[in-house]
């Protein structure tokens, strides 16, 4: 299985290098570059020139993508200007943050939408059966920002400061203001808090697809033969429905895992924007915006990374659950 | 069973009278989904034309959609009515249909209650979107006076108030359906073209060329696509055309994979197999025998597709990246944003209404893959 | 003559769907007495199946439902209607059950293991450690070699027969007063289906158990049953010994079943399948249910039938049938 | 199972919990930081705080964007940066007082020759940096030297244009007075109030190319200002402590014992974070945000006049635009005071030339013959040839070609695109066709200040001069081949006045000059300049002694002071 993934491993490498080329060609072919947004009052052509010498803006495009990708595969990703670090230090600090946001919200995504869909297959066809349904594709329907303005309407804003009510949650940011002179327990929560709002509105999304997978899953898997059995056993109903019958439908749900990867990063661009979320989403647009390559370049190259290593989790998974998986 | 029976008692004598009224005879009948459909449409068409008699003229005269958006009214009317009367009184009526992959899919589809009135929502969006210069209650780009008219609430001159401009929110959310339901349809139909092409010459031709393309697939599908969409439009020129495209180009991919599955796994059955012992060209037997049998899964993904490319230009215009110049619902919420506490009606209207167009797809699009699915079929 | 076992009395067990009402089961009686075998054989579609699941209520209502009127009694006691936990307290205890496909009745993604200790712990309260020293003994007693080895085994890394086994094994585990065995050989190689044949009739006399056997071949009933109900159409349509039912089929539709077997005895007759098919649960035939298929079908068949005693354990429901047999003992 | 969640997203959170404070690797913060942790723990050993109410606590900053640079002056940076530059973090040689006048700062005084062309500074003794090193005049001549590289690339070497750019331009002539040579001309102090003394102990090894990019900027910032850095954790905040041993003379320790800016990169978080109190102060609020803050009891409105304006630069090169008229006509159909009083809420003056109101050389230049008058506008533009000859609505000249102009702004700024909007509605008025186009404000940059393509028609931007005023890059006709030319813009009389300008050292001089310079530049017309904005500021009423003028909001912040009650 190490094997394996290993090779999977090596055979990602040409898709997140095709990636970053495709990038690095097409924000090559943008007008503008990352000295004309320096200009400012005063400043000269002379001076916007010796600024391209040293970036190594002066260089024809190939020189400067064969360079890239040298540097790259030596682990080297090169300085951002925009934020005056090494690409890398700023992909440390804003990676962790977009990882803990993205992976909490997915398995809130995954826990309610497991959940929700197995209530929803062993209460076929009920009122609540349907009446989720709707909700969930309600929300599944809802472009993310809006539900989370909504959100933020009514679990911060009016929530404080109209209804008054003693729990609220932070708009924006990822950690309070006195964050480093709390206790260890205190941090935790006060990183909860801030992260409840963000959190929903990634997860919302990604339930209502998960417990309608999930509910389809279920259905099929209670209908065969070994659900008969572990009933004929005398299992109990909870026995039959969360060890027998759920361990199965979990496999095909599985598989969305990584399906849902690529989904989940797209909406933290949009969510880490609305909650000012300092992470890679919102990195990647300003780097963009300020036509910082070598920012651009890392931080979709680390996107492409975070896809594949989501994937191979999923694989390993799989496998955990299925014992008929074994990876050659 | 006992709709047949209603349809053969109307044949029989009460149809002539009923019919009248387009889509009555179908109502009775218990087929509420199309009856509901013309009724709406005919009367719906009727109160605009008798509303607007005076204006014809000019919507006749105003840009190329004015005459279009008249000529659907008239003809929606004729058609609604041949419609239902040939339903209620041709031979054979809506039975004829009903054999075949197509025809069971049909009806399983018309007994999915949500799904139908999903298809209602969506030809009653695609028809307001087409007959907009009828119904718009002024100039969308129709600025106010800054001083007065702007951020005026609901009120009867401004059904849904006006924005920083003192332009009415109503009329630029009827324009702005144009823009979503173009974007999301034409984007797909880009995607659903190249998807199938390149899946179905995937999954036939096999070997390198399959093996090269999936992998140029795979690359597209496993990276964000937002973020994909970010990188390529934020540094050109946003015009709808641009914005149309890329969302068609990245969105293909999707779909290749799934016509490629369908193809691998028809092109050993045995009609296929047929074909190509009778000697048909490569070409001939995709585009005649493995496309139309692979797109059943492409209709469910393509009407699904729709409602997620509306999502996404929405997501793009809250990034400040979507269409320029006209208003699309993404880019009134993500404009109207700002004023949610002081101009609710600006983000919230537009919301919703992506909200029940992308349910009303997903509605259709799960009913269709219910319908299309024998499998699940009952 | 033993006890009484299980006794089902005008079962009706109806599938309320879109479609209409399937009676599946309509009015079904028969005994089980202690330590026989009983074989229930018919078509796919007769409600055999039905009728064994409606035993341990394990069909899933809605959509069927057991109709009033209905008895099963289980050593006297009624079961429907029954508290669910009284029934889960029965189930691969008292009343075990083994299926048609070993390969999809086991769960995939447990080992063998797991799922022979989980009955052990449930019903008979072992801890860990002694269930699974039980559960390799009862692995060794329905014939796998190395069971402790085998413990740690996955479902789809056995062959069929050996999932069959691994089913007895878990049907045995609390050794059973009933075992409904519901097709067990169908799914297998013939030489397989003898073993497993073999074993059950072996384990049967050694635990001493009831065997309710539910097979639509008549070979297997005849290799391994004491007596035997023919169902058709959701009907008992004939009961009795199995050599009485072998050597005088009533019913039409036993004889036709007898007229499908291939027999050694005599090679050269050509077999005859009972044209036709079953028809829809949703819509059974008026009168006799097997009229249309009936090669002696005639005036006084559109009247619905009733099941006619013929003696002790005979039975049948078939008024020619019935009339010539009563007759015929009249007369002589 | 939900037990389990819980324990795993705790794991996570925790995992994740050290990044708050990115520690660097780099070895020169690995061997800066710990002398700044030794000089805190002193220096707060060697002034006790002083036994006031007013001491403690942290103030909160919510800002649109990053401290670009970080606390490196030559590094390429935005206003937020040079303002921490010159107030919290580092100090500049001189500071203005609230009339705009020079006052000491880190020079505690200066001379200046008789004929204008030496300065002496004499600096403080008091000033050290924050690992302890004293601020001498080696890091002011450190700092000159640095900044008249052009390897260095330091963005605006005009500030420099009339110093002496050789090797004697500068001379330290004791360790705390360092004099420098340069020609007459206006506001020569101006430069040493923006750009802030950079320290040559720590950067006096690093080439020149490196400078910009030196961990020094955002890694590890040494500082001499009344703020010391503490952390930075990038895209999301800035962390300063007070420091202890910042000068009596200048106020000594700052009140509060922690600053922080956060940020937020979206004005409607800002406002919700402004609102539910998880931030004192909001900076740039949008003037549609304007009236919840005033409505808001906890919080305190200010607005303030700036230097900047925002205009629609005409490329004059275009054919519908060379001709003057048609760009006076273009001012003369907008309504500006009515945008104003709608877009910017009233907080805005409507500009008539780069002069800014609060500006000593500003003298209510009115441009009266460029107020709204559509008749007047389309009387110029009949006049000017332009007649809708066709009937379609639009204005053609005689050879056929339409008035019709693209006007570009960049993605994501609302206050640009209502001007393209607006302006497509009013000029629509008087037979001018505006097409509003949205860019990429990277690609916008490009297509505009290219000298090759200059590939726009008009474009809505803004402009934030100096204290010193100087358009000398926008408007004179010698450098229109320099990035900011972007009308092309080639009139000998504003040449003429622009160079009077940059040598005219008395300022009623100066001011006579610019009011015969504004007249001339309102013929020629090359902007329609829009408006002056003020700048709109939420705080929260907890946070005292707060003042905001045209220097910048951070301009008094460390005699910023806590309400006791509400710390």
């Amino acid at each position: 299985m190490v094997k394996y993934l290993l090779y999977r491993l090596v055979a990602a490498v040409p898709l997140v290098l095709g990636i970053s080329t495709i990038i690095f060609f097409v924000m090559s072919a943008a007008p503008g570059d990352m000295v004309d947004i320096m200009i400012r009052p005063g400043m000269t052509a002379e001076v916007a020139e010796q600024l391209r010498a040293n970036h190594g803006l002066g260089q024809p495009i190939v020189v400067r993508y064969v360079r890239w990708m040298v540097d790259t595969l030596r682990g080297d990703f090169g300085y951002s200007v925009l934020h005056g670090r090494p690409v890398l230090d700023i992909i440390r600090s804003h990676l962790p943050r977009t990882l803990i946001l993205s992976l909490t919200a997915l398995a809130v995504a995954f826990f309610s939408g497991i959940v929700l869909g197995t209530i929803q297959a062993i209460r076929q066809y009920s009122w609540l059966d349907s009446g989720l349904s709707v909700v969930l594709l309600f929300f599944y329907s809802m472009p993310s920002f809006w539900l989370a303005y909504m959100l933020i309407l009514t679990f911060s804003l009016f929530a404080r400061n109209v209804w008054e009510w003693p729990m609220w949650f932070p708009a924006a940011g990822m950690l309070g203001t006195d964050h480093e002179g709390l206790s260890f327990v205190a941090r935790v929560a006060d990183r909860m808090r801030f992260m409840v709002l963000p959190t929903l509105s990634l997860s919302l999304v990604l339930t209502a697809g998960i417990a309608r997978y999930m509910r389809g899953s279920m259905l099929e898997v209670v209908r065969q033969d070994f659900v008969r059995t572990a009933r004929a056993k005398g299992l109990p109903e909870r026995a039959v429905v969360f060890k027998h019958a759920l361990r199965n439908a979990l496999l095909p749900v599985i598989t969305l895992l990584g399906l849902y990867i690529p989904v989940l990063f797209s909406g933290t661009v949009i969510i880490e924007k609305v909650f000012a979320w300092p992470g890679m989403g919102t990195l990647l647009i300003q780097a963009i915006e300020a036509r910082d390559y070598m920012l651009v370049m890392g931080a979709s190259f680390f996107f492409a990374l975070m896809v594949i290593v989501g994937n191979l989790i999923a694989d390993v998974l799989y496998a955990v659950v299925d014992p008929r998986i074994r990876y050659e | 069973m006992s709709e047949d029976g209603a349809v053969h008692g109307l044949r029989r004598g009460g149809a002539p009278l009923t019919a009248i009224l387009p889509g009555a005879p179908q109502l009775l009948a218990g087929r509420w989904g199309a009856g509901t459909v013309a009724l709406l449409v005919w009367l719906g068409s009727w109160w605009v034309l008798i509303a607007r008699r005076h204006s014809l003229a000019d919507v006749w005269a105003a840009g190329w959609d004015g005459p279009l958006a008249i000529t659907t009214l008239l003809g929606a009317l004729v058609s609604c009515w041949v419609w239902s009367l040939r339903d209620t009184l041709g031979p054979g009526g809506h039975r004829d249909v009903s054999v075949g992959q197509w025809g069971l899919a049909c009806r399983a589809f018309s007994k999915n209650r949500t799904a139908v009135v999903g298809l209602i929502v969506i030809v009653g969006l695609y028809y307001v979107a087409l007959i907009t210069p009828l119904v718009t209650p002024a100039d969308p780009s129709a600025q106010g006076n800054l001083l007065t008219e702007r951020f005026l609430p609901l009120s009867a001159a401004h059904r849904l108030g006006t924005d920083q401009y003192g332009r009415d929110v109503l009329a630029r959310l009827l324009y702005g359906a144009r823009i979503s339901l173009t974007i999301g349809f034409v984007a797909v139909g880009i995607s659903v073209s190249i998807g199938t092409l390149v899946g179905a010459t995937a999954g036939y031709l096999g070997g390198i060329a399959d093996a090269v393309i999936m992998r140029f697939v795979d690359m597209i599908i496993s990276f964000p696509r937002l973020i994909l969409l970010v990188t390529i439009v934020a540094v050109f020129d946003r015009s709808i055309f641009l914005i149309v495209v890329v969302l068609g180009l990245t969105l293909w991919p999707g779909t290749a994979r799934i016509v490629r599955g369908e193809v691998l796994s028809l092109r050993e059955r045995e009609f296929v197999q047929a074909a190509r012992a009778l000697g048909y060209s490569t070409r001939r037997i995709i585009l005649r025998h493995i496309i139309p049998n692979a797109l059943a899964p492409v209709i469910v993904a393509a009407t699904l597709g729709i409602g997620n490319t509306i999502v996404l230009e929405a997501g793009l215009s809250f990034l400040g990246l979507g269409v320029a110049g006209t208003p699309s619902w993404g880019s009134m919420v993500a404009e109207g944003r700002g004023d949610l506490l002081n101009a609710w009606w600006l983000a919230t209207f537009p919301g919703l209404a992506i909200v029940f167009t992308v349910l009303s797809f997903n509605l259709v699009g799960d009913g269709l893959r219910d319908a299309l699915d024998p499998r699940l079929r009952t | 003559m033993s006890e009484i076992l299980l006794s089902i009395k005008d079962l009706r067990t109806w599938f309320f769907t879109d479609q209409g009402v399937a009676k599946a089961v309509d009015g079904v009686s028969f005994e089980v007495r202690e330590g026989e075998t009983l074989g229930v054989v018919g078509e796919s579609g007769c409600g055999k199946t039905v009728t064994s699941l409606s035993v341990l209520g394990l069909l899933p209502q809605p959509p069927a439902r057991i109709m009033d009127g209905s008895s099963i009694l289980f050593e006297g006691e009624e079961l429907i209607g029954a508290d669910e936990r009284r029934l889960r307290g029965l189930r691969g205890n008292e009343i075990s059950m083994i299926f048609q496909e070993p390969m999809s009745s086991l769960n995939p993604v447990f080992s063998i293991g797991d799922q022979i200790i989980e009955v052990l712990r449930l019903h008979r309260g072992l801890d860990r450690k002694d269930a699974r020293v039980e559960a390799a003994r009862l692995l060794q007693e329905v014939g796998m070699a190395e069971p402790d080895r085998r413990l740690d085994d996955y479902p789809h890394q056995l062959s069929g027969g050996m999932r069959q086994r691994v089913m007895i094994a878990m049907a045995l585990s609390c050794e059973p007063k009933l075992l409904i065995a519901d097709e067990p050989t169908t799914a297998l190689d013939v030489t397989i289906q003898a073993q497993i044949l073999e074993l059950l009739a072996d384990l049967r006399g050694r635990y001493g158990m009831s065997v309710l056997l539910i097979t639509h071949d008549l070979g297997v009933v005849a290799e391994v049953c004491d007596r035997v109900v023919v169902m058709y159409a959701g009907q008992v349509v004939e009961t009795g010994d199995v050599e009485e039912i072998f050597a005088d089929p009533q019913h039409p539709y036993t004889r036709g079943l007898l007229r499908s077997l291939p027999s050694l005895d005599v090679p050269e007759r050509r077999l005859s399948p009972i044209p036709g098919m079953v028809p829809s649960p949703i819509d059974w035939p008026q009168g006799c249910r097997f009229r249309d298929r009936c090669d002696s079908a005639g005036d006084g068949c559109e009247a619905e039938q009733s099941l006619v005693h013929l003696g002790d354990h005979r039975a049948v429901r078939c008024w020619k049938a019935a009339a010539e047999s009563l007759g015929g003992a009249a007369g002589s | 199972m939900k037990k389990e969640l819980a324990v795993l997203v705790a794991v996570l959170v925790s995992a994740c919990g050290g990044d708050a404070r990115v520690t660097s690797n780099d070895p020169f913060c690995q061997r800066v930081l710990p002398t700044v942790e030794a000089f805190l723990g002193q220096a707060r050993a060697a002034n006790p705080v002083p036994n006031d109410e007013r001491y403690g606590g942290t103030v909160v900053m919510g800002g649109i964007g990053e401290l670009r640079g970080g606390m490196n002056p030559v590094a390429p940076i935005d206003h937020s940066a040079i303002q921490h530059h010159q107030f919290v973090n580092l100090m500049t040689l001189i500071d203005y007082d609230e009339n705009f006048d020079a006052r000491p700062y880190l020079a505690e005084s200066w001379d200046v020759s008789e004929d204008q062309s030496e300065i002496t500074f004499h600096l403080r003794r008091d000033v050290v940096w924050h690992d302890g090193e004293q601020t001498d005049a080696h890091d002011v001549a450190f700092t000159y030297r640095t900044v008249m590289n052009p390897a260095v690339g330091f963005g605006n070497p005009a500030y420099w244009d009339h110093y002496d750019k050789s090797a004697e331009g500068i001379e330290v002539i004791d360790d705390f007075t360092v004099r420098m040579r340069l020609r007459p001309h206006a506001e020569f102090l101006d430069p040493w109030r923006s750009v802030a003394i950079l320290p040559e102990h720590l950067l006096g090894d690093v080439p020149a190319q490196e400078l910009a990019e030196h961990p020094f900027g955002t890694q590890c910032p040494v500082g001499n200002g009344p703020f010391v850095f503490d952390s930075h954790s990038p895209s999301e905040r800035w962390v300063f402590v007070a420091n202890p041993a910042f000068p009596q003379g200048l106020g000594g320790r700052p009140f509060y014992d922690r600053y922080i800016f956060r940020v937020i990169p979206d004005q409607t978080a800002l406002l919700t974070e402004l609102m539910t109190e998880s931030i004192d102060a909001y900076i740039t609020v949008r003037p549609n945000q304007a009236q919840q803050i005033i409505d808001n009891p906890n919080v305190d409105f200010l607005n303030f006049r700036f230097r900047n304006f925002v205009m629609v630069a005409w490329n004059a090169r275009r054919p519908q635009l060379a001709d003057p008229r048609v760009r006076r006509a273009i001012t003369m159909a907008t309504n500006r005071e009515e945008i104003v009083q709608a877009i910017q809420g009233g907080y805005a003056v409507v500009a008539n030339s780069s002069v800014p109101p609060f500006h000593w050389a500003y003298r209510g230049f009115g441009a009266e013959d460029m107020a709204y008058n559509a008749a007047s506008a389309a009387a110029l533009l009949d006049e000017a040839g332009w007649i809708d000859r066709d009937g379609d609505g639009v204005r053609e000249n005689a050879d056929g070609l339409p008035l019709a102009v693209s006007i570009k702004y960049n993605t994501g700024n609302q206050e640009r695109q209502d001007i393209a909007e607006i302006l497509q509605a009013q000029l629509g008025g008087v037979g001018i066709r505006v097409t509003p186009e949205v860019v990429d404000f990277g690609a916008l940059l490009g297509q505009i200040s290219d000298p090759d393509s200059r590939d726009f028609d008009g474009v809505v931007m803004g402009w934030v001069p100096e204290f010193k005023l100087d358009d000398m890059d926008l408007f004179h006709s010698a450098r229109t081949n320099e990035p900011n030319a972007w009308t092309g813009t080639d009139n000998p009389e504003i040449d003429r006045l622009l160079e009077a300008l940059s040598f005219s050292v008395d300022r009623d001089e100066t001011a006579r000059l610019w009011a015969e310079y504004e007249v001339v530049l309102n013929e020629e017309h090359p902007f329609t300049f829009f408006y002056f904005p003020d700048r709109l500021t939420g705080v929260n009423k907890r946070v005292r002694g707060v003042h905001m003028d045209a220097r910048g909001e951070w301009t008094n912040l460390k005699d910023w002071y806590l309400d006791p009650e509400r710390r």
